[in-house]
């Protein structure tokens, strides 16, 4: 095996971050420090396209591996690679961490070097997850990954930040504990693999035959596939476990429902991808039909609660819990269809919902108000922020030639060919999808002037001013790549297509080689 | 304990020298408490105490006995035990630092060596400072025994002061002790023995004449002159004795002390002078060494012009006794000289100067001292 | 009986003396100089287990630097004696110095019970002589810990100096007279 | 590789209008705008043209031209490319998209120079032509699916454009929506179609399209026809779907005319002739799409017959009309229907953009119960406005004519007719004799009722040219496709349509075709029939609507409850809103209210209380005496060392 | 165990007990004193106490990590102590009180 040989930069993709957090938290200037952190972002996502440039993507195998024992005594590692599963996350990451920042350029005004920090913290964290190929590095990066969050939601969140932010927290600690009791009990099963030592790297984990007996509960597969499933489905969130998803998103500041749901969201469903499904195969077909079908409840559950939210943050992440159902469903109908569709709608919701989250954010600064009521007309005194939204809505709701129809598509047909019946229930979501959606845009932007917009008629303090070149220089790069990925998804699915096509192929006894 | 003799020979010689050494700090006060009080008047272009015996040598007697005449006070809200106490613990942390001094090279008698100090510690450095550092409590029961309000804020700045110069005292020694590698005395006035010679960075290099000492204020100016610095503060003397600071404070934590409880004060004080000259002698200054001379030459010299061990052996030693007194009082009339010399500072300005000046030269040194012997030990140049 | 067995119950009588009269004392600033007596005595103590250099910081340390403190912020308080000493309360002091008392005998027995060899060290191991050996010629072993300081625990050594530093500035911040902890007053 | 470029010319000149006229939105130069936009179609236009010429100089049966771009959607088996194709059915289509297209372009300069958003309108309308020629030239049913939203989007803007209206934007939006669930089925339909044949291209799922006819309700291919009629449903504003039209007629005239009259609406029946093959294998799905062809004619048509808005008259004609389209190829007439499009998307466009000069000229008003003798104030539009009304009636040699007739024909005679089709298509061609009588009554004939301060005029010429063209195109262009009795009567005229039509065309089984016959003379008598019933109605529209006025007042009166049911478009909305959506949006709240606040966050309340219960309770010990504090320490040392002591 | 060498040789058992019966006697000091101050002390007392038995280890196993780990500790006093009389200056200052049943009111 030939680790660590080749160049080192997926350590350097993960603590890149760190670093430019460190710089940032000395950096004396007061001034420059949101073009610092800008600055710092563009070399990020400068350092993870060399990746992608180097990537190859005719194989299945991890690549670009690092492995250094960590903690010896237990098998742990520091392990981290790539393939086709993680690659396109990674990107996304850093793609959207640029546009967060100058997303927040404005809106956050207090404690801002705090802010990047946090945020480039978060970064490292939630690319150490996508990275990780070991258990303990994995759940270290996973649990940094909250406390970064934490403080986004809790110091620059809205007026009920503390209460949202300790329902996610307690949410998400209470899956991954689970998680973590798993993975402890899956190192003690190691050693039948490896001869003797316990391991942490999931490269082992991959190869134990965990014992299976269908319709029992109570056997060590289905136990751990519960705890993992668990603790993923808290994160995706899937239905009935997503309550927190809406609380923390309507107090969050708009970078942070950015990243929670550009990225967190999709750190829930990675690990379906990543763990569950090739670590307990036998219990992951035997229970699919129930993760089919939480995920359709979430589908149309999320749109029918999103269609009566008065608060369009909440709205969207309504839309989120929906959306997310999309990619379970896909997911857990283990054809090539749903699995890429799945990855792609992993990427198209981070953009889309991103996008959103950024434009609410954009009239939030501007009229201190998100409810959908208050609004109307406001095509009238904004149009290139109604363009913009409209585009964004668009993709959202899957409109061909956007991103989102490509992953959905993908995702309606695997759960075709899963079930008839499946499938129609989830096209129910095509129909409710834009049902909300577009109410929401018809009452922001369409019919008479609404209180906002008189308001701001008749006062010139309030007068609201369309979108500067900032914003525009913040969702052009969404919109590109809207239209982009709805243009060309070949250029992205090629990556992963490998990956999927060898984890559909060999479900039963997975492993992955190391290139 | 072993270092008090195996032969109960030994042990009695030990033990009178110990009481001799005591002593003679205690019999050098007098002297150079008329020292003082003669160079202030001749600085001061006056004549200073001239009655008493030859030149005024006797007064200080009859100062001893006027003080062990007066009334034995003690204020009436004063705490009784601490306002006896002090003066006494004045004394000891003084004399059982100063004895640890070495004065002189040792006297080997037939099979027995008798070292010229107290008692030697292996870490004679930290002990002194450690010992030193309990004078602090002889003032602040001092100044709160007395339950004046003078004598409290006395002990109370006198303290602070002694702990914020004892860093820089403690850092400059720091320096001293990176260079000679030892925490004993006796080891770094060996060391400080012969021409001057520095080797590192590859090359060695020997002072071309005798007399060039090899002496520590050559590799530890800044360290010296630091060391100097705190010294006086440590010991409460001008320009840094604000705890008496007589316009403001009477005379600081002692002024409810009379008598013979003054004396032993006194005692105290200059017990500390003695203690910051001996130092510095040892130090930087190469200790009983004469320059010029190593130790092995001059008792070779005595062997040659005695003919006997032992007299060689007490010739040694006598000159290098000699020796170090003619440095320990040079010293000492520095302290006396900068005493009648300087103003005092304010109490902010000391303040300053210990934290803000010499703290953080003192730190310079110990780093670029640390730094040097680091380099020259590892790399060689040319 | 050597000179070391009579040292060390010459310490010990003021050590524990010493100690009993910090708790004992009533006025706050005999606790204060009992403690220091203490220290004192626990500086010798270290001399006489040849450990000079703890016994050189600890005089530093200790009755040079925290225990100065403590007296000056007695004195500051000007406490003098105090009516209340102890706690009230009598079944709970009850409870105390049964438990103290109780906790003396079993840490005792706990001693005297388990451990009964003077060395942990088995008798006629080569350490075992080393050890005698060491006793024997009182060496400092100053430079041994300097070693175990400085090469092995040069983390611990680090870290300490780092928590100097926050402690340094905590403290200053605690004590700054405007801002801090509470208002101005 | 020429082909390509004039495709891609063809494609992306609306495109690059969409976005010339897109980036410079604010501008209110109707001059440039208008240009720019007529321009773009306009060589989009001539593109076809060219396209047609070239596939006319190609053997019969190989007429197509294909043009690959790139790899689109590439995963498993799914292979979905950029690729268009023009063949038969396509050209047809490109001409009528681009040239109508075109003229209403033109038109849409005279009609919206007054509008602040005619920059938008125009980046807007080519746009759509921009989906509608991907829907139209698509090679997949993916790529058509693309277009196919594609117009659904640019429909929703348009209807909604002026957005400031709330009813407006509600209609765009119940626009979008409704298709959208025609879409979602439709996505369903091709599902089946891919998993059954593993394919979505059109020419590899016609020739893998079983010539054996499917007889179960649940087999693949009627299953996944049926999914896509009920897209088609959607798009064409069938039943149950065709609620949104007539509220589309909110947006401006010219796109009424362009895309809920000409073109996008017809998109449902150009996918079925598309798939022709497909949906010739499922009979039940034929039967179904011809009884809600019919249906929905006859319904649309009643419902016309009350309506005083002259768009909305227009509207639940179009309807009707589609009906009769989606009737012609339920029963297998894919040439007819295919016709019928052609032809009612000039005589409808026509008679929007003669309702458009109409209320151009009475300033925005739509009421016809306040218009009247509209003739001598607007003599282009009345006249060409008659061409239409003749065309649309079927009167005889005009184009509706051919095309409606040939529909009626094949409904009652194809094997897969019915006489009550046909009884229901020619109550159909009455009713919309009278309702277009009556409108054109009440519009341009009889006395006026105008309003004193409004002083109709006549409009410029950039809308009188199309009206112009397009009136004549209704008259001639029935004569492409002459249906074979009246060719027999006229003299063997050949019907070119159907000959350029039959190689994409699969016909009925010859089974089938073998079961039936008729002779020449039944359906001379059916014509007879059907004309002479048209006219009567049409001439008795005239006499009550411009004589006397006080029978229709009379009947309405005399038939109160279905004069109400026939104004309240049979309720149907009402039924959707009561009986969908305000339950949908009611028991969503209730769920929201129920299963989010009350169930599980209740449940992470009471988890939470649990918790911070017990750590009140456990607070006690905590008092704050640090004594206390250090005798539990003490204690729990003496617990240890005892142990240890005890062992 | 009670031998007449106990007296005249001293073990490790010597300074295990002395620091055993040091640590109480401070023990004794939290639980029973109410100057704050002089609780403080009895910490000390404590660390001195467990210093003592370190110092005695290190000796008898011929081990100088023990050594190394009063260093320690005494930094540690160091620091414990310089914040805690900050605390009780501060305190002090405010509400002129060092009774440590007052402290209580801290605990919010």
């Amino acid at each position: 095996m030939n680790i660590g040989a080749s160049s080192s930069i997926l350590s350097l993709i993960i603590f890149l971050p760190l670093l430019f957090a460190l710089v940032i938290s000395f950096w004396p200037q007061r001034q420059t420090l949101r073009e610092l952190a800008l600055g710092f972002s563009l070399i990020q996502l400068a350092v993870s396209l060399l990746l992608l440039r180097d990537f190859d993507s005719t194989t299945a195998a991890l690549q670009f591996t690092e492995q250094f024992t960590w903690i010896e005594r237990f098998g742990i590692s520091y392990f981290v690679g790539v393939d086709g599963i993680s690659l396109m996350l990674v990107i996304l990451t850093t793609v959207l961490m640029p546009i967060m920042i100058l997303g927040s350029w404005k809106s956050i005004s207090e404690q801002v070097k705090g802010f990047h920090v946090a945020l480039f913290v978060l970064q490292s964290a939630m690319l150490g997850s996508f990275l990780a190929m070991d258990a303990i590095l994995f759940y270290v990066f996973w649990e940094l990954s909250l406390i970064p969050m934490y403080f986004i939601v809790g110091i620059w969140g809205g007026a009920r930040r503390i209460y949202a932010t300790v329902k996610f927290f307690i949410y998400t600690m209470a899956g991954s504990l689970l998680m973590l009791l798993a993975i402890i009990f899956m190192m003690r099963l190691t050693p039948e693999v490896t001869g003797g030592a316990i391991s942490a790297s999931l490269l082992d984990f991959y190869k134990l035959e965990i014992p299976f007996i269908a319709g029992d509960f109570f056997t060590p597969q289905t136990l751990l596939f519960f705890a993992f499933a668990v603790a993923f489905a808290i994160k995706v969130p899937l239905f009935p476990l997503h309550t927190w998803l809406p609380d923390a998103h309507v107090e969050a500041p708009t970078p942070g429902s950015v990243v929670l749901a550009g990225v967190m969201l999709k750190m829930g469903t990675y690990g379906f991808l990543r763990w569950v499904i090739p670590l307990f195969p036998d219990a992951s077909s035997h229970y699919a039909w129930l993760f089919i079908a939480l995920g359709l409840v979430g589908i149309i559950y999320g749109a029918l609660v999103a269609m009566i939210q008065p608060d369009m943050k909440k709205l969207v992440a309504y839309s989120s819990v929906s959306h997310m159902g999309y990619v379970i469903l896909g997911l857990f109908v283990m054809n090539v269809y749903g699995m890429g569709g799945s990855l792609y709608q992993m990427l198209n919701h981070g953009i889309s919902t991103g996008g959103l989250f950024l434009l609410i954010g954009m009239i939030y600064e501007r009229t201190h108000s998100r409810e959908i009521s208050k609004y109307g007309g406001l095509a009238a005194a904004m149009p290139i922020f109604t363009i913009f939204f409209i585009i964004v809505t668009m993709s959202s709701i899957a409109v061909p030639l956007t991103n989102g129809f490509v992953g959905e598509f993908l995702i309606l047909m695997g759960a075709y060919q899963y079930s008839f019946t499946a499938s129609i229930f989830a096209v129910t979501g095509v129909i409710l999808g834009a049902t909300y959606m577009l109410w929401m845009v018809k009452n922001i932007f369409f019919g008479p002037a609404g209180e906002i917009v008189k308001a701001s008629e008749h006062d010139p303090e309030h007068r609201l001013h369309d979108m500067s070149k900032r914003e525009i220089a913040v969702m052009l790069p969404i919109v590109i790549l809207i239209f982009w990925m709805g243009l060309f998804p070949n250029t992205i699915m090629d990556y992963s297509k490998q990956s999927i096509n060898h984890l559909l192929q060999n479900k039963q006894n997975y492993s992955l080689e190391v290139k | 304990m072993s270092s008090m003799g195996t032969t109960t020979f030994e042990i009695v010689i030990n033990l009178v020298k110990t009481v001799l050494i005591f002593l003679m700090m205690v019999q050098a006060v007098p002297i150079l408490v008329w020292l003082e009080r003669r160079g202030s008047g001749f600085i001061q272009n006056r004549f200073g105490p001239n009655r008493v015996g030859p030149l005024g040598l006797v007064q200080l007697l009859a100062d001893a006995v006027k003080f062990l005449n007066k009334e034995d006070f003690v204020p009436d809200k004063g705490n009784r035990f601490l306002f006896y106490a002090a003066p006494v613990f004045a004394l000891i942390p003084a004399a059982v630092a100063f004895m640890a001094i070495p004065m002189s090279t040792p006297l080997t008698v037939g099979d027995s060596t008798f070292l010229i100090q107290g008692y030697e510690v292996n870490i004679g450095i930290v002990f002194i400072l450690g010992i030193s550092a309990m004078a602090v409590y002889t003032m602040l029961m001092a100044g709160w025994g007395s339950s004046s309000k003078f004598s409290l804020m006395g002990a109370m700045r006198a303290a602070a002061q002694v702990i914020s110069y004892e860093l820089a005292l403690g850092l400059a020694i720091v320096g001293v002790i990176l260079v000679y590698g030892t925490f004993n005395l006796t080891e770094m006035i060996v060391a400080q023995q012969g021409p001057l010679r520095f080797s590192g960075f590859g090359f060695d290099f020997v002072a071309p004449t005798a007399f060039l000492p090899n002496w520590g204020i050559f590799f530890q100016p800044l360290g010296a002159i630091l060391l100097f610095c705190a010294a006086f503060a440590e010991s409460n003397r001008l320009p840094f004795d604000l705890a008496e600071g007589e316009a403001e404070l009477v005379a600081g934590f002692h002024t409810e002390y009379g008598g013979f409880k003054m004396l032993m004060f006194f005692i105290g004080e200059y017990g500390h002078m003695m203690i910051a000259a001996g130092l510095m002698t040892t130090f930087y200054f190469g200790g009983y060494g004469i320059p010029g001379w190593t130790t092995q030459e001059v008792y070779a010299a005595g062997l040659s012009m005695f003919g006997n061990e032992t007299a060689a052996s007490v010739f040694n030693t006598a000159i290098h006794f000699l020796s170090f007194n003619i440095k320990f009082a040079i010293f000492l009339w520095i302290f006396i000289h900068v005493r009648w010399t300087l103003p005092r500072f304010r109490y902010d300005q000391l303040m300053d100067i210990g934290w803000k000046t010499m703290l953080p030269w003192a730190l310079f040194n110990t780093i670029l001292t640390a730094t040097v012997i680091f380099l020259a030990s590892q790399y060689i140049i040319g | 009986m050597s000179m070391d067995a009579v040292l060390f119950w010459f310490l010990s009588i003021v050590v524990i003396g010493a100690g009993l009269s910090v708790v004992l004392m009533s006025n706050p600033i005999y606790s204060a100089l009992s403690l220091v007596m203490t220290m004192v005595g626990v500086a010798a103590l270290f001399a006489t287990l040849n450990a000079y250099f703890l016994a050189g910081v600890q005089l530093i340390v200790y009755t040079g630097a925290v225990m100065v403190l403590f007296v000056m912020v007695l004195m500051l308080f000007d406490l003098k004696r105090e009516l209340q000493a102890f706690s009230r309360g009598k079944i709970t002091g009850f409870f105390k110095i049964a438990g103290v008392g109780v906790l003396a005998g079993l840490l005792v027995g706990v001693i005297t019970f388990t451990t009964q060899k003077t060395s942990l060290i088995a008798e006629g191991s080569p350490l075992a002589a080393d050890i005698a050996a060491q006793a024997a010629s009182g060496a400092d072993n100053t430079k041994i810990l300097s070693e175990n300081l400085f090469l092995k625990n040069i983390l611990g050594f680090e870290l300490l100096g780092v928590l100097l530093l926050v402690i340094a500035i905590g403290v200053v911040a605690l004590s700054r007279s405007k801002g801090g902890t509470h208002a101005r007053d | 590789m020429d082909h390509q470029i004039l495709i891609a010319v063809l494609l992306l000149s609306p495109l690059l209008g969409f976005l010339i006229n897109g980036f410079r939105f604010r501008s209110q130069s109707y001059v440039i705008a208008g240009t720019v936009a007529t321009l773009a179609v306009t060589v989009s236009f001539v593109c076809s043209i060219l396209l047609f010429i070239e596939l006319l100089a190609l053997p019969a049966e190989s007429r197509r031209i294909t043009a690959h771009f790139f790899e689109w959607i590439n995963l498993g088996d799914l292979n979905i490319n950029a690729a268009f194709v023009v063949d038969q059915i396509s050209s047809i289509m490109l001409l009528i998209i681009t040239g109508v297209g075109a003229l209403i372009h033109l038109f849409s300069i005279g009609y919206m120079h007054h509008d602040k958003g005619v920059t938008k309108y125009f980046s807007y309308l080519n746009f759509f032509v921009f989906n509608m020629l991907i829907l139209v030239l698509g090679d997949s049913l993916v790529t058509m699916f693309v277009g196919w939203e594609g117009v659904g989007l640019c429909s929703y803007l348009l209807i909604g454009f002026w957005f400031s209206d709330s009813a407006k934007a509600a209609a765009g939006m119940k626009a979008f929506i409704t298709n959208r669930v025609g879409d979602a089925a439709f996505l369903l339909g091709m599902f089946i179609l891919f998993m059954t044949f593993g394919t979505l291209n059109f020419y590899e799922l016609n020739a893998l399209a079983p010539t054996t006819m499917e007889a179960s309700w649940l087999g693949a291919v009627t299953l996944a026809t049926l999914m896509l009629f009920i897209g088609a449903t959607g798009k064409s504003a069938q039943i149950p779907l065709y609620v949104w039209l007539p509220d589309a007629m909110a947006g401006p005239t010219p796109v009424s005319a362009l895309i809920h009259a000409a073109t996008m609406v017809t998109a449902g029946v150009y996918m079925i002739i598309r798939l022709n093959p497909m949906f010739v294998a499922a009979p039940n799905t034929m039967m179904v799409i011809a009884i809600v062809g019919a249906a929905t004619a006859v319904m649309a048509a009643t419902i016309g017959v009350v309506q005083n808005d002259i768009k909305k008259v227009l509207a639940y004609s179009t309807v009707s009309q589609l009906g009769y389209m989606f009737l012609a190829v339920g029963v297998g007439a894919f040439g007819a229907g295919m016709m019928h499009l052609m032809t009612h998307a000039f005589f409808k466009a026509l008679m929007f953009l003669g309702s458009g000069s109409v209320i151009h000229a009475m300033h925005e008003e739509q009421d016809i119960r306040k218009m009247g003798g509209l003739r001598k104030y607007l003599p282009v539009t009345h006249f060409t406005f008659i061409l239409g009304w003749l065309a649309i009636i079927g009167f005889p040699f005009f184009s509706g004519f051919f095309s409606k007739d040939e529909i009626l024909w094949q409904s009652f005679s194809s094997p897969r007719g019915h006489t009550l089709l046909w009884v229901a298509g020619a109550l159909g061609a009455v009713l919309t004799a009278f309702y277009m009588t009556r409108l054109m009554a009440l519009t341009f004939w009889g006395k006026s009722r105008v309003d004193k301060n409004i002083h109709p005029h006549e409009s410029p010429w950039t809308m009188t040219v199309p009206l112009i063209i397009l009136g004549i195109l209704s008259v001639i262009s029935g004569f492409i496709g002459v249906p074979h009795a009246i060719a027999e009567f006229m003299g063997h005229i050949p019907n070119y349509w159907q000959q350029w039509l039959a190689p994409v065309i699969r016909p009925l089984p010859i089974e089938e075709l073998q079961s039936v016959t008729h002779t020449l003379s039944e359906e001379y008598m059916l014509m007879g029939i059907s004309v002479f019933l048209a006219m009567c109605s049409a001439i008795f529209a005239y006499v009550v609507y411009t004589k006397k006025k006080h029978i229709a007042e009379n009947t309405a009166q005399s038939l109160k409850p279905i004069y109400n049911l026939l104004d309240n478009k049979y309720y149907v909305d009402e039924i959707y809103f009561g009986a969908i959506i305000n339950p949908l949006v009611k028991q969503s709240r209730n769920l929201w209210y129920y299963i989010d606040v009350n169930v599980i966050d209740r449940m992470t309340h009471v988890a939470s209380d649990v918790a911070t219960n017990g750590g009140k309770l456990v607070k006690t010990l905590q008092n704050g005496n640090m004594q206390q504090y250090a005798m539990y320490v003490s204690l729990g040392l003496i617990i240890v060392l005892s142990y240890v002591l005890m062992r | 165990m009670l031998e007449t060498s106990m007296f005249s040789e001293i073990g490790l058992n010597h300074y295990l007990v002395l620091s055993a019966l040091l640590f109480t006697i401070g023990m004794a000091g939290i639980l029973l004193r109410r100057n704050l101050i002089v609780v403080l002390m009895s910490i000390e007392l404590m660390l001195n106490a467990v210093n003592i038995s370190f110092v005695a280890f290190s000796k008898y196993n011929m081990n100088s990590e023990g050594q190394v780990m009063v260093f320690f500790v005494m930094t540690i006093a160091a620091a414990e102590a310089a914040v805690g009389l900050a605390i009780i200056v501060s305190i002090f200052k405010r509400f002129k009180e060092v009774n440590i049943r007052f402290f209580e009111h801290l605990k919010g």
